[in-house]
């Protein structure tokens, strides 16, 4: 059942564009394209942004369809996110060292995304933790994190059944300032030898200055975060890193929340039909048609 | 690897950068095409037009992006561009100050609220580069310095950015080049050409060959060249010396480290 | 105005100051830090008074445009976040802020990076030049690989998995150059700092030996 | 009310922005203008408040005598220093304002990033580990991007900044475009969501 609703709405949002380019076609032809928005009689829809409209409702309904099926139950399979594996096996290998695993949720407040989607994966790590006693240290660069930090890991210890296990000073405070912060993770990297280090939020310039020291120390590395710019200092020095939308997808796998894996659905159905059009319009420009691409300009 | 002392890295970049610097190898600077497309694109402006100049940067990314504003504003001034200047980050206004002052009053004789203005900071981000697109007036009802718009000639009939000949945003970060390419550049249909530092270059590359970019100046080199260009050697040209040591330093670190990781793998199990 | 080689010279300590965490972190970095922190929070308030709250709100408020009474409102609730129970009053600004940057957000990655990449990118796959042609096939099987490895809807394996592994290629390449450009950044600011040291802070004195 | 009025004022002020880019209406448009300059304020109160916190934070710790109490000092002398100087001296060219940013806050700010030429090369050294093609390729691109963006490159062989161009203009820019992309839907989906108040962490963690 489930697939020929996703075939209906696929042919739906297709024949959404289709009919939209027909309409664009013919409002260019009439109207005569005006740079500037024409003064002309007042018109209740800028029918040269009738494209970025489609687009938009297209992904909108893939997104809030795909929501409604997740919450009401429907399992969505998410393909097995390497980075996941790579931390239990971190965990294992620190519990079995006897050393402590060391959580840096970023440096960034809870209004940025990737930190409220960092505590989804400590939870889970808290949790695979506290079956082994090994200490886990989470550093937290911004006050407001602290008690979102101290929650998650209580809660982790609770699900895994080991509440007397959790030790609330290894969430740590260190300080507001970039640097300061980097200096203080440093030193509980050197001082106290965590096996494993993970740094899974959103990072700034400090991302190699953490894991240089990390790697110094020996210890299996797994990085995560959504700052592009970030990523070629993880990717050199970490054993595992999580690119870009990979970090999100972990927090979808990891939570199966039904808006994570709704939208998650939703916007791979929409690169399907992104790619769709890049290759419909990229073979139509080899033989010099330009209707299709010329549809997705932006006025 | 551990044992090993780091700090002899630190005095090994240090000196690389100081050589140069007090001994300069005068390697020739050669123009890439990004750079060139900007400069040609401030050319096709016609002489005496207004010009919106986004400044958003701060002093912390003043060597990459100072430069880039001096030439820029060196070209527009030459050419008798009225220039309409504000900033988008804090700490931005006096450094858009020091550079109306050097090129515009001391080397071109440009007068202040006649040739150019400098409005300043407004919060907001997205927001504030959005009500600059559709109105410069109701976004910076003042300029820096406290004096009213309608006073001020050269804002006589500027209100959105649409009417200007070409906006040149400098930018360092948030906000910055991406958010006026979202804001502002399709969405009120006015060329942009971005100056910005080397770190967010890349990010930019797909803008430029969309052509939403019409030039882009990517961190001390695309200074270096655009001062070639401009025929100005300035800060970032003198500095390119040491960058070309710098770089072969890191190189060198690069595949020294990876020599004596893999050589001492063999011998620790 | 103080006089130039005062400032420079302060200015040059600040500088020795934070360079000295460089041999170990001490005092003297810790006072430059925490002073940088004070200085810069201090300067941005300052700031919006002069840039915002008068010529944007007090003028035109205090001029008959009552509207403005609104934000002024809004803003001031904002405080509440300091008291112990009325903190939820600060969330009316916080929802104004929030919704307005979502839907600017919206309209600008829709348009700006998503329409606008997606038709760049519809490039012809034979061209004039063959570097043109190579260029473009090179453009669009970039494009379509690096996509395929961020799609979690199915296992990488068989053609997927290796269209995916094409597409890390294809990624870890832009990672060296921004790696490259990166390194470009980080030794300009170190450039900057000891042109200052070198040239700024000796001609405060009048001492132009550097040319 | 805790909950439901910001969700509203969400919904409206985000729809409008959306509104306003469809409907070239001039009432439209004066309304979205309207909201725009509303936001612009609050925002700009939302700065204060984050001064007001690291001045009460840092209060705190002096009184307190916690760690580093000693070091808040010059920060409270500093915060109180230029707020009082930018707000009755004025912030123009030259006000003790505007001596104390470029002689005080830009060398440390300028210095404080200046440190990150000395990290990168020592990260290069102890961590840069090329161990896997990944990796491999990385490396290599990063090298001949380095070697082609400045001028010794050109001397070592005078096509080295064509091909470092072509990596940038061309393998670069289709990754990097596919990275925007997936971010775009990312945020486009996150923006919806806010709006339609699915998503309300922002008032749940605030």
């Amino acid at each position: 059942m489930r697939s020929t609703k996703a075939i209906v709405l696929f042919s739906a949002s297709f024949l959404l564009l289709a009919c939209g380019l027909v309409l664009t076609a013919a409002a260019q032809e009439s109207a005569p394209a005006p740079t500037v928005p024409s003064e002309g009689p007042v018109r209740w829809f800028d029918l040269q942004r009738l494209n970025i409209a489609i687009v938009v409702a297209v992904f909108f309904i893939l997104v809030l369809v795909f929501i409604r099926q997740a919450a009401k139950g429907a399992s969505f399979f998410i393909r097995k996110i390497a980075g996941l594996d790579a931390i239990e096996e971190a965990i294992g290998r620190a519990t079995e060292m006897g050393k402590p695993v060391l959580y840096v949720p970023g440096i960034d407040d809870v209004n940025n995304i990737q930190t409220i989607y960092s505590m989804v994966i400590l939870g889970n790590v808290a949790k695979l933790v506290a079956r082994y006693e090994t200490p886990l240290i989470v550093p937290v660069c911004r006050a407001f994190v602290v008690p979102l930090a101290e929650e998650t890991v209580k809660q982790g210890y609770l699900d895994a059944g080991h509440p007397e296990a959790y030790n609330p000073n290894n969430i740590r405070y260190l300080s507001d300032e970039q640097f300061a912060f980097t200096a203080g993770v440093d030193g509980i990297m050197l001082r106290e030898k965590p096996a494993a280090n993970l740094f899974l939020g959103s990072f700034f310039a400090e991302s190699l200055v953490l894991a240089e020291t990390g790697f110094s120390t020996g210890a299996i590395q797994i990085a995560g975060t959504a700052n592009i710019h970030q990523l070629p200092f993880f990717v050199v020095a970490c054993d595992y890193t999580l690119i870009g939308e990979e970090f999100f997808a972990a927090t979808a796998y990891l939570s199966r929340e039904a808006k994570l894996v709704g939208t998650l659905r939703g916007s791979d159905w929409m690169k399907i039909i992104l790619i769709a059009a890049i290759v419909t319009g990229a073979v139509l420009e080899t033989f010099g048609v330009t209707a299709f691409t010329r549809w997705f300009t932006v006025q | 690897m551990e044992k090993f002392d780091r700090r002899y890295i630190f005095l090994a970049i240090l000196l690389l950068v100081l050589v140069p610097l007090l001994f300069p190898l005068g390697l020739p600077i050669r123009v890439s095409h990004e750079v060139q497309s900007a400069y040609d694109a401030v050319a096709r402006v016609p002489d005496g037009s207004k010009v919106y100049f986004a400044a958003d940067y701060d002093p912390a990314t003043m060597p990459e992006l100072h430069p880039m504003a001096l030439a820029a504003l060196d070209q527009l001034f030459s050419k008798n561009c009225k220039v309409i200047g504000a900033c988008l980050w804090p700490a931005c206004p006096p450094l858009l100050e020091d550079a109306f002052r050097r090129i515009g009053e001391e080397r071109y004789g440009k007068k202040y609220g006649v040739d150019f203005v400098n409005l300043g900071y407004k919060p907001g981000n997205e927001v504030a580069i959005v009500s600059v697109g559709r109105s410069i007036r109701a976004t910076f009802p003042t300029d820096f310095y406290g004096t009213p718009i309608d006073s001020i000639e050269v804002m006589k009939g500027v209100d959105s950015i649409t009417g200007l000949a070409i906006l040149v945003n400098i930018s360092a970060g948030y906000p910055g080049t991406k958010e006026w390419v979202q804001q502002v550049q399709s969405r009120y249909h006015i060329e942009l050409v971005a100056g910005c530092t080397a770190v967010s270059t890349p990010e930019y590359y797909p803008y430029f060959q969309s052509g939403q970019l019409v030039g882009l100046i990517g961190g001390m080199a695309g200074a270096a060249e655009y001062e070639k260009l401009v025929k100005r050697p300035g800060t970032a040209s003198r500095g390119m010396d040491a960058q070309s040591l710098g770089h072969l330093a890191l190189i060198a670190f690069i595949v020294l480290g990876n020599v004596v990781y893999f050589t001492s793998k063999k011998k620790t199990p | 105005m103080l006089p130039a080689p005062f400032l420079n010279t302060m200015a040059a300590l600040l500088t020795l100051a934070v360079f000295s965490f460089l041999y170990k972190d001490n005092p003297f970095y810790k006072v430059a830090e925490y002073l940088f922190v004070g200085v810069a929070a201090g300067y941005i308030v300052a700031l919006e008074y002069h840039n915002v709250i008068v010529p944007n709100l007090w003028r035109p408020l205090v001029g008959g445009d009552l509207k403005l009474l609104v934000p002024f409102v809004l803003g001031v609730l904002l405080f509440s976040r300091f008291t112990t129970n009325f903190g939820w009053l600060s969330r009316w600004a916080i929802g104004l802020m929030v919704g307005t940057f979502s839907g600017l957000a919206i309209i600008g990655f829709a348009q700006g990076d998503l329409v606008a990449q997606v038709q760049a990118n519809m490039v012809p796959l034979k061209t004039q030049t063959l570097l043109g042609t190579f260029s473009n096939w090179v453009i669009f099987i970039g494009l379509l690989s690096s996509l395929a490895y961020f799609f979690f809807s199915k296992e990488h394996k068989g053609a997927l998995g290796a269209t995916a592994k094409l597409g890390i290629w294809f990624l870890m390449v832009s990672f060296g150059a921004s790696y490259g450009f990166t390194v470009m950044s980080r030794f300009s600011l170190l450039i900057g700092r000891l042109l200052f040291l070198l040239v700024d802070w000796p001609a405060s004195f009048g001492f132009h030996w550097l040319h | 009310m805790k909950k439901e009025i910001p969700l509203l004022i969400t919904a409206i002020f985000g729809s409008f922005m959306i509104v306003d880019y469809f409907v070239p209406h001039p009432a439209v448009s004066l309304v979205g203008e309207t909201l725009q300059q509303w936001a612009i304020i609050v925002i700009s109160f939302s700065y204060v408040l984050g001064v007001a916190n690291i001045a009460r934070i840092n209060g705190q710790k002096i009184s307190k005598r916690s760690k580093d109490w000693p070091f808040a000092v010059p920060l409270l002398i500093g915060l109180a220093f230029m707020l009082g100087a930018g707000i009755f001296g004025g912030i123009g060219e030259g006000t003790l304002f505007n001596d104390f940013f470029l002689y005080a806050y830009t060398p440390m700010s300028g210095t404080m990033f200046s440190l990150l030429a000395f990290f990168i090369a020592s990260a290069a050294f102890r961590s840069f580990r090329v161990r896997t093609v990944e990796a491999g390729l990385l490396a290599a691109a990063a090298i001949i991007v380095m070697l082609g963006r400045v001028p010794v490159g050109a001397e070592i062989w005078d096509k080295l900044p064509a091909v470092s161009d072509w990596i940038n203009n061309v393998p670069q820019m289709a990754a990097k475009r596919a990275i925007m992309i997936g971010a775009s839907l990312g945020a486009i989906s996150t923006g919806l969501k806010v709006i339609l108040g699915l998503e309300r962490n922002y008032l749940g963690g605030e």
